[in-house]
């Protein structure tokens, strides 16, 4: 009858209807969720297995998903069940969702295998608690990712991220000490205020436009107060699971308790996955209200957090505290996008890249470093930073780790976040706002000076003996997804267009 | 009034409490109740809607009803993990707290 | 036309709605636990039981009559254990 | 004419009263006692809301079940008496508290106010699909929940098994593979026993019926199921029944049997129906009701677990 009804036809025909391709969206989902199941179902050994060789099967979707992507040049495209949104569900992959699928399965498998040792069935028992829960909590957080990489709907999006919770929680106190279990709480409560939030902005946007299709929102959406409420709900909680400065208080405990694989994969990728949905909500399902001043608060809480963030750090006494309040930092990086990529304007293609480039940068180096720690303690029986004299020379394979991945946080060249930073710079210079110009380059100060802080007493002098020297297999897993992390420095310009497919500033829409 | 506006502002009424006891409330199975309160307010929330939406020989909408029932199924679970928790922390230790001072400061312990 | 069980439901459901009544009096006014609780259980079983006696000529069908006497049996069922375990509760004591 | 707005605008009065109390009681058992009140209440105003599917299930699993659990957990942190006193945040705090909350819900209230008039609805959308995915199902609830949106319903299903390997996981390494502690006194009682004996053969009845019903008529798994877990749970406060030991080959079948029939479901649709979660139109409902049917089983399953809490040292010899 009227225009938005008119052009919201148009986008279920385009949006809404299967793409080449697209059948790989539901089996990346489906994936990990028959591996829990026959995980579950036996128990014992087959947890691990199941894992191990699911694996390899999501690396290859995953891969052939971002192929399908690539060569299309625009998103594909699965209606659930046959049927189009509004009453359906659609499942979208666009660049974005590609690479980050592709992240996710590499930390993911680098985990488990990382994990075999520690999270191995013994001989002669049928199965442990620790084993059980480790594999099947590690396949529900890649199925509640992946869900979250390409789904087109806000609350199969709800589902999904209460997956990512009752996965990641159970990691955090896998070891039974009160310290953990209160810290598992602590993240739980902020995880369930979180998803409680999130539902609420849902069912206002329900209430007012009647779908909650991404796309189909997109093409409804008007400045009400209804929408900027739900927005606002929604974001609140958002950023309650992604631990932004000031509710970040729950990250530190949580991440530095919970076992080096399963650390790795929380401050790695779970909290991308609400960082990512962030993104989704003001970019693709926002793109056409005035977001201004919303993208400043936003910047100006990411800065917060890169500076009380790294100070904290500085200040730890514990190696896996100091990594994990970096990653407090570093999160706060990541909501620079929003000022540095909003609107259409020729320097909001760098600022997405930069974002973009953060998240994954952030996400290898910042894996790697919490696979290392776990190497040290292990090798060590402790991770006080004050007692690492020497380590360095024990430990060569894993203190290179260390210094690679800190390279990175650090924002030196040649590495991931390098380019990240370096974009940021070019993007608040090109946009005239000058001012984000301060925390970036605060921000990689102090993490020179954290990384110092480890690299220092460990390159000293000092005797070290290691109760248990680190498997070679091991410390070869970190180094190689350090690598990862320092060869996105040398991305080509054909990466950054493929973070632009179905981007909807770069499509054009209003 | 109309049924639905009452309890459109009796669900308002009811997230606003629910965040009140879960910001103030010490101790965590006062949190959790808080939360379910919050829970129940966002579900009447999408109950209005649903009652709104009624078309087509339809009472109501049935896509947001099914959703809070999805909804409340997710939440008892999310209940269970956490009384869970409870339970096994205060069988650990004397002090059932969030507060992450009274674990993080005394030399920060090691990593194992 | 007001017919013979027209009156029949309304003095049954009138008479039911008396017990509830007296029920939830005798729950405010009574002195302890063990008093309300026996006003509370008996007057408005019988109360639903009346209830439930004037419905039953206006139910649809023969099962939606079976339903309203299941109904009733199953809140007698309820409030008898509910009480005996609230009754043993108070015996004990607050612990 | 009608009473009724009166008696709407009284139920909605005692909600938000209980609310309160639930909220502001001093000690930690009344405000549970208050909340499994609230949670009975609100299936009121479900049946109000002309959501009789949603008053079923939270009257089942809002006010019931999780009402045992929060109980159960309330008498166990009493007995545990060693819970610290709290420190009460000071007056600042909670009026900072209070004020933010109280702006919450006044924008939240407002802004239900403003939602657009004529509402925007998915019912007629529904209505047309009755004929092709929603085939056959009276009622549009379990349309939405098994056909428009299953995979919704199918991801919820794994997060109670999630939920399950969670809550277990809480427990002890010692205790891993045992059951969980005994529901309730040592000795069975003679009243509970009579009631479990009494209830349970009836309550499996109206369970099963609620599913079967909920095809067309209020009601489906959800409901079933829950009533199911509860007659369950009853026969295990009666102690005619104990926890099942948590790496019982069967507990583990029933307790994935739904998710995992469905998911078998959802990739044969892609052959017989020509898409993921879709079903050939003819056969429809007696495959949905088919999934149902395996996801009672699990929902049964599961509440009584979640509620049954890790498994415990007591009972392993």
């Amino acid at each position: 009858m009227d225009q938005t009804q008119w052009r919201g036809r148009k986008v279920t025909a385009e949006l809404g209807t299967t793409t080449p391709g697209g059948y790989l969206l539901v089996l990346a989902i489906l994936l990990p969720l028959a591996g829990i199941i026959l995980s579950f179902t036996p128990g014992g050994r087959n947890a691990e297995r199941a894992t191990l060789y699911s694996t390899p099967f999501g690396f290859a979707l995953a891969c052939a998903i971002a192929f399908h992507v690539g060569q299309a040049g625009k998103p594909i495209v699965y209606a659930i069940g046959g049927l189009p949104p509004p009453l359906g569900i659609a499942l979208r992959a666009d660049g974005i969702s590609a690479v980050m699928l592709i992240a996710a399965a590499v930390i993911v498998t680098a985990a488990a295998f990382y994990a075999r040792t520690k999270f191995a069935t013994p001989d002669g028992i049928r199965e442990t608690r620790s084993a059980l829960t480790f594999w099947i909590m590690l396949q529900a957080i890649w199925a509640a990712l992946t869900i979250i990489f390409v789904g087109g709907d806000l609350f199969n999006l709800y589902v999904a991220l209460e997956i990512l919770t009752f996965a990641a929680v159970p990691l955090v106190c896998i070891d039974g000490r009160a310290e953990t279990l209160a810290a598992a709480l602590r993240y739980l409560l902020f995880a369930l205020f979180g998803s409680i939030s999130y539902l609420l902005g849902v069912a206002l946007f329900y209430g007012a436009h009647g779908t909650l299709d991404i796309s189909l929102l997109a093409q409804r959406v008007q400045a009400t107060p209804v929408v900027w409420t739900a927005a606002a709900l929604m974001t609140a909680g958002l950023l309650a699971k992604t631990a932004l400065f000031p509710v970040h208080l729950w990250l530190p405990p949580a991440h530095a308790n919970a076992p080096a694989a399963a650390s790795a994969v929380l401050s790695g990728l779970v909290v991308k996955g609400s960082f990512f949905l962030t993104l989704r909500l003001w970019f693709y399902v926002l793109p056409a209200l005035p977001t201004d001043n919303i993208a400043a608060i936003l910047g100006w809480l990411g800065s917060a957090a890169v500076i009380v963030g790294s100070i904290v750090a500085l200040r730890q006494a514990r190696l896996k505290l100091l990594i994990a309040y970096s990653t407090v930092a570093q999160i706060g990086y990541l909501f620079l996008v929003f000022p540095l990529a909003a609107g259409a304007h020729a320097w909001s293609a760098i600022g997405w890249s930069a974002g973009l480039m953060q998240v994954l940068a952030h996400a290898f180096a910042k894996a790697a470093m919490f696979f290392s720690a776990g190497l040290l303690a292990e090798a060590l029986g402790h991770d006080q930073i004050a007692r690492l004299g020497g380590a360095a020379r024990a430990l060569p394979l894993t203190f290179l780790t260390i210094a690679l991945g800190g390279l990175s946080l650090m924002g030196l060249p040649p590495s991931g976040g390098f380019s990240a930073k370096w974009l940021m710079l070019q993007a608040s210079i090109a946009s005239g706002q000058w001012l984000w110009t301060l925390p970036i380059l605060a921000g990689s100060l102090l993490a020179a000076g954290y990384v110092y802080r480890i690299l220092a007493p460990a390159l000293s002098d000092g005797e070290v003996s290691l109760e248990l020297p680190p498997k070679r297999s091991h410390e070869m897993i970190a180094l190689a997804l350090t690598t990862i992390a320092i060869a996105l420095g040398f991305a080509p310009q054909t990466f950054f267009d493929f973070l632009e497919i179905g981007h909807p500033v770069a499509a054009g829409l209003p | 009034m109309t049924p639905s506006v009452l309890a459109g502002l009796v669900g308002a009424t009811l997230v606003g409490l629910g965040l009140y006891g879960l910001i103030l409330h010490p101790h965590p199975l006062r949190k959790l109740l808080a939360f379910n309160l919050m829970g129940s307010g966002v579900f009447l929330v999408f109950g209005i809607v649903a009652r709104r939406g009624a078309a087509a020989g339809f009472r109501f909408d049935p896509v947001p009803q099914a959703m809070v029932i999805t909804g409340i199924v997710v939440a008892f679970a999310a209940s269970a993990l956490a009384v869970a928790l409870i339970l096994r922390l205060s069988e650990e230790s004397s002090r059932v707290t969030l507060d992450p001072e009274a674990w993080t400061k005394p030399n920060g312990g090691d990593a194992k | 036309m007001i017919t013979l069980l027209d009156l029949f439901s309304i003095a049954a459901i009138s008479a039911g709605a008396f017990f509830f009544f007296a029920g939830t009096v005798g729950l405010l006014r009574f002195p302890d636990a063990l008093t309300r609780m026996h006003a509370l259980a008996k007057a408005d079983n019988v109360g639903l039981g009346l209830v439930a006696l004037g419905l039953i000529p206006r139910a649809e069908s023969a099962l939606s009559a079976l339903k309203l006497i299941v109904i009733w049996a199953l809140v007698l069922l309820s409030a008898a254990s509910t009480t005996q375990l609230i009754g043993r509760a108070l015996r004990r004591g607050p612990k | 004419m009608s009473l009724l707005p009166y008696l709407d605008i009284g139920l909605a009065l005692l909600v938000v009263v209980v609310a309160v109390w639930t909220i502001a009681a001093r000690d930690l058992f009344t405000s549970v006692v208050g909340y499994v009140a609230y949670g009975l209440l609100l299936a009121f105003v479900w049946i109000r809301l002309y959501a009789p599917d949603v008053a079923l299930t939270e009257a089942a699993v809002g006010g019931g079940v999780t009402g045992v659990l929060l109980i159960t957990a309330g008498k166990r942190l009493g007995a545990l008496k060693n819970v610290a006193p709290e420190a009460q945040p000071g007056l600042a705090f909670r009026l900072l508290t209070g004020v933010l909350a109280a702006l919450v819900a006044g924008a939240l209230g407002a802004v239900i106010l403003m939602l657009p008039d004529p509402p925007p609805s998915l019912a007629p959308e529904a209505a047309a699909a009755a004929d092709g995915a929603g085939a056959g199902l009276g009622n549009p609830i379990t349309a939405v929940l098994m056909s428009y949106r299953s995979f919704d319903t199918m991801l919820e299903k794994m997060v109670l098994i999630l939920a399950v390997v969670g809550v277990w996981s809480v427990g002890t390494d010692k205790a891993w593979g045992g059951a969980p502690a005994p529901f309730r006194r040592p000795k069975p009682y003679a009243p509970m026993v009579f009631l479990a004996q009494m209830l349970a053969p009836v309550g499996v009845l109206i369970g099963i019926h609620i599913f079967w019903t909920g095809a067309n008529a209020p009601g489906g798994a959800f409901q079933g199921g829950a009533l199911l877990a509860a007659m369950w749970m009853v026969t295990m406060m009666a102690r005619l029944a104990e926890p099942p030991r948590i790496d019982a080959q069967w507990l583990r079948l029933a307790l994935v049997a739904g998710p995992a029939v469905f998911l078998i479901a959802g990739l044969a649709g892609e052959v017989v129906a020509g898409s993921f979660f879709a079903y050939p139109p003819a056969l429809a409902k007696p495959i949905i009701l088919f999934i149902e049917a395996f996801m009672l089983l699990s929902i049964a399953a599961a509440l009584p677990m979640l509620v049954a809490g890790p498994p415990s040292e007591r009972v392993d010899q």
